[in-house]
């Protein structure tokens, strides 16, 4: 199986899609002739023209609706943002017209449409570009929530997204375009709505998405040397969310540590934990604790911002905590 | 010689044209007079946004389109809705929350749709469906159609950032838009000149290097005719037009409202309901010989049956199934 | 005590506050002239004229902005949106001005701002204008969020808001603006942060804010007839939230239910639920379940809102679950 | 005769403004250069926006304005915090993440504060920091006071919709603003003319009623007079004066960019630096004797030895304190 950066396994997916399916385009902002902000178009204006791969102006609104009025039309559109940080300009379009539409016009308008761009913090951007969003958009019905961890995930659910009828969100992260990993060619569909266990183990379950499934790994790693069998699951989809999935490993382990990028207040954990308690009560042999980002904007100083994400280091803190070994 | 026989046809056709706006005003006029009863006999919930007054925007701006446009709307589009063809029935069981509303009774007043007609919704954020005009456009464009989007908003809509987003798009990318902004003059309780620097509307085409019209929003046949060329444009050369159109609500902002309130004067209604598009053309077409008395009380009768018709109707629809909860909210 | 409408008791703390202090200044569209969308600005145009009463174009991020910068001055701008609904256009400006811009400058530059107005659902509004914002709003660090339930409360709370240096959002009901309430004259300011128990009881924690506050105590009521004693406990501020007197009524009654109008995914209620689980562990009997809004966009017909929207037999059949006596 | 002694007073003032603009240039253009190769070095991170090439906006703007004007800025600010007087050792020291920075460390190269200068802040949202100017204007109107704000932003802002709103606002409102755009033809990798319909700035002026000049943004001095005619209308009348000044920049739209990219030609970042306005205004001294040779070195050493000291001063500052991540969160 070849082996791709996550970047490049969303360029592919963009292009297979598109070369698939002519109603299929991409929007934003430096999308063509600027090659993508973080290079995920490379090479699609030169394949598939300016109708198809479109540079837009600084209109984030705007040029969200222009994606949902295609979609209405019929078109599958792409709609690119440059990071998911200015997309809050765009949240009217993607919650009241995207997400309702459907319904407000009694199933008659399906909103084929696909939002995706970087999520989250990368290095020192400071408070009002290192901002995790998926809390937010999970929290609205009419759309569905992905955030791949993994180049080959990147793949299979852009193309899941892309060929799914209705809106679909897909959170990337900037640190991870660079990641390398096995991506398998051609036909590469990741189901929405599956979560998957990244690392098996039997003591203690660390539920993660996207960038924190790096540290969620480490953590494991360094729990396997003092002598604790981590399971790691990745939710993969946060709306819908694989509550089996997540609750299976819960009884499995009677134990369970959720880290997320975001805040800490009403976030994806908080969810998660919800639900564990609700479906796993009886094996829950400790309350389930979260590790998220600092309840801070972020700051741009490099000490005070490694201090307010999560890390390895922090999940394993937390999950010898659920252990009770500290 | 071929001018001489086909100059009376011509007219014909024309008033033939003026006939049909004509019914089409008198039946938005006299729906929506039944739908403000319905409303106080609390069959209609929610807010409901009357177009009495501005009939001639919807008839004559519709008139100009083919089948295969596409038209969207805000909030308050009755009006249009039923002057494109969708059935008083479904509009008015749509009002009434009937499963055989045309939005399935989830949408309701603010939020009618039918596909079929291309009639891409009602939306209820200011300005919010301005962009989606824009991608109906981009669609066409896409496509290489020769449809026309027509998208129809308010004057304070002009306020709200995301229509200069949308205008700029559609000129840089020459999509074939037609933005009717009906200048009523008022934005709920606020008189225009009191929010906005400049109150012609038109000005702000040439900010987007576009083609723009002032309309008399009272008169169908200026309207259909502002229309009209702007389609023209857009089917022929791709680029947009910004329409002003100006018009005027003889009712409130929306049924919870009174009927004229503390930001305009009781006279100033009154001084705006002698320019009621309904009498001016029925006014006109009879100084023309084109009806009568009894003509213009048949239709008034036949529109006034349909209504009767359509609340009936309405009323001994069924709620939608208590399962449609949760229908709808994805496509499975 | 004088009895007041939850309108009249908010128009009392914004008259009272912009009689104190002269900076404090009421901004947004039809508060003046119109008096006011949901009349809660009534008089307040003809007391202290148009530069403190100031009606906006319908520009939402635009005047949450010039509110920011207002603040930014050393003014103390009180912010309506009409509904939250609209706010939504505003949450740049919210999120990336008011609520960052202390922590970016280094502390230089406080924000007194309030961000007011009516969130969730009326009747039949349908999907555009019956949305609960509250777990967004609360998911963010730099803001504080109250949402009060009664006409007390509703003065308090706006008065302890306006007073505040930081960004509060306040959350009203439209629903709520009729009800009556005993309101305390003057002086009369509820401190940000402190839940209050609405109704004591020994044998399961009904947990609720604003608008839910109504359909938690009739369940209570009907709850009593059933033998069940509930206590009600209403959060009051969302950002803080009052972690200890929710962890002691759950330690007390050992069950708990939490009500909310929003959607349940991320919701406030699954904040609640980590806290809970997290910090009374030990005492819970059972898990904790929630009662939301369907998880569906706002249907407009009648039978289907009620349907979608949390009521005292949603309540009620959930405490019973945690009890297990269904 | 009085004007025939005032005259050389007059001139001396305007040399002496000239010299001191320069320097201020200067600065700013030695400044980043070593801003730059500390960013090589890792020890300034994140976005960081270079202003070369666009130093006489800043110059020649600020030299119009009172200390008690406010000003504000977007991502793109280190020129005018600098010429605004924020101590380039605070500036450096921000830039390095550092507690002597002139937002703590906290903020870094995209949120420089200084409130006791009225500079309120550098702001990374693409046209977000324009409706707090207006904000501002609005804070100077309700005190009755007679300062301005002055707010800077890109061309490519204009095509957001938030610039539209406060526009309209501070026109209506009559709000003591002078919005600069600094036209550099670029947002990022896109040349303005692909994404704006009108690429003229000030013709948004007219949707706005709004006083408006075009300004030679190479020419500190065509800053400098175009800012205080804007400043006087100001304080006088209280309306607001959208400038559009034309300049250009020299380096890549970040530090994480290449210098011209595919977006822009290497010739025309070469043709454009022949208009360098640093080099023109000591030319023009130089020619009108104001300035010679030596006194030019003297002042590039001096600023060099002010940028140098900066970044000692940087370099040797605390990071902040652990616990500082959880304070200013909120005001205890
Ligand atoms: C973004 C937003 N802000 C506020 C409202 C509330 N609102 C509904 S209609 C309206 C007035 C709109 O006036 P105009 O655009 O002139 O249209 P008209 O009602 O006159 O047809 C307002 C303020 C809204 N729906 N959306
Ligand atoms: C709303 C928003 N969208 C996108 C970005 C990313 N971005 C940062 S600067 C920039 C270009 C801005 O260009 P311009 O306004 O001309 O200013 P310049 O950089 O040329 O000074 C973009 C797209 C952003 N910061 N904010
Ligand atoms: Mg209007
Ligand atoms: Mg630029």
């Amino acid at each position: 199986m070849p082996t791709l950066t996550y970047r490049d396994a969303l360029n592919q997916a963009l292009r297979e899609e598109m070369q698939r399916d002519p109603s299929v385009f991409l929007m934003g902002e430096e999308v063509g002739v600027y090659q993508g902000a973080y290079k995920v178009s490379r090479g699609l204006l030169e394949e598939f023209g300016p109708m198809r791969v479109v540079d837009t102006p600084i209109a984030e609104l705007g040029f969200a609706g222009v994606g949902v009025g295609a979609a209405m039309a019929g078109l599958r559109p792409v709609i690119e943002f440059m990071t998911w940080n200015f997309a809050v300009l765009a949240l009217d379009q993607i919650v009241n017209s995207a997400a309702k539409i459907l319904y407000e016009s009694g199933g008659q308008v399906p909103i084929p449409i696909v939002f995706r761009g970087p999520n989250g913090a990368a290095l020192q951007l400071a408070a009002q570009h290192s901002q995790a969003w998926e809390s937010w958009l999970a929290h609205i019905p009419g759309l569905k929530v992905v955030a791949p961890a993994t180049p080959a995930d990147a793949k299979g659910l852009l193309k899941a997204a892309i060929r799914d009828d209705n809106p679909v969100i897909v959170l990337e992260g900037e640190m991870l375009y660079n990641t390398k990993g096995d991506v398998p060619e051609g036909e590469h569909v990741v189901p929405i709505g599956k979560a998957d266990v990244k690392r098996a183990g039997t003591d203690v379950t660390l539920i993660c998405h996207s960038k924190t499934v790096v540290p969620a790994l480490k953590a494991a790693e360094q729990l396997q040397e003092q002598g604790v069998s981590a399971e790691v699951v990745d939710l993969r989809s946060l709306r819908p969310m694989d509550e089996e999935t997540l609750v299976a490993s819960v009884v499995k382990t009677n134990r369970c540590v959720v880290a997320e990028e975001g805040w800490p207040h009403c976030g994806i954990g908080a969810q998660v934990v919800d639900i564990i308690q609700r479906e796993a009560f009886d094996s829950l042999d400790a309350p389930v604790l979260r590790v998220t980002q600092a309840d801070v904007p972020m700051p741009y100083n490099k000490q005070l911002e490694r201090a307010a994400k999560p890390s390895p280091e922090k999940i394993v803190a937390a999950a010898r905590r659920v252990c009770y070994l500290d | 010689m071929a001018t001489a026989t086909a100059q009376p046809a011509k007219d014909e056709a024309l008033l033939e044209l003026q006939r049909r706006m004509l019914r089409q005003m008198l039946l938005v006029r006299r729906f929506e007079e039944k739908a403000a009863e319905a409303y106080a006999l609390g069959k209609i919930g929610g807010f409901c946004h009357l177009y009495i007054g501005q009939e001639a925007v919807a008839a004559g701006s519709l008139a100009a389109l083919r089948d295969d446009d596409y038209v969207i709307c805000s909030y308050r589009e009755h009006g249009q809705a039923l002057v494109r063809g969708v059935p008083a029935n479904a509009v008015m069981a749509e009002l009434f929350g009937k499963a055989t509303g045309c939005s399935r009774g989830k949408g309701g007043s603010m939020h009618l749709f039918d596909v079929s007609r291309r009639f891409m919704g009602g939306h209820a954020i200011v300005g919010g469906h301005i962009p989606l005009a824009a991608g109906l456009g981009f669609a066409i464009k896409y496509r290489g159609g020769d449809q026309v989007c027509l998208c129809y908003f308010g004057e304070a809509a002009v306020n709200i950032g995301v229509f200069h987003e949308a205008l700029n798009m559609a000129s840089v990318w020459k999509l074939p838009i037609i933005f009717c902004c009906e200048n009523n003059r008022y934005g709920m309780g606020t008189a225009f000149e009191r929010v906005a620097a400049v109150t012609d509307v038109v000005e702000h085409a040439c900010s987007y290097d576009m083609a723009a019209e002032l309309v008399n929003g009272m008169d169908a046949m200026a309207v259909y005719g502002a229309t009209e060329r702007a389609a023209e444009r857009a089917r022929k050369t791709g680029h947009p037009t910004l329409l002003e159109v100006r018009t005027y609500r003889f009712m409130g902002h929306s049924m919870s409202d009174p009927l004229h309130g503390v930001y305009r004067t009781k006279e100033e209604v009154e001084e705006q309901k002698k320019r009621d598009p309904i009498s001016q053309l029925a006014l006109k077409l009879k100084e023309e010989g084109a009806l009568d008395g009894p003509a213009l009380d048949a239709l008034d009768a036949e529109v006034r049956a349909v209504v009767e018709a359509a609340v009936q109707f309405a009323d001994q629809s069924p709620d939608p199934d208590l399962a449609e909860l949760t229908s709808h909210v994805l496509v499975e």
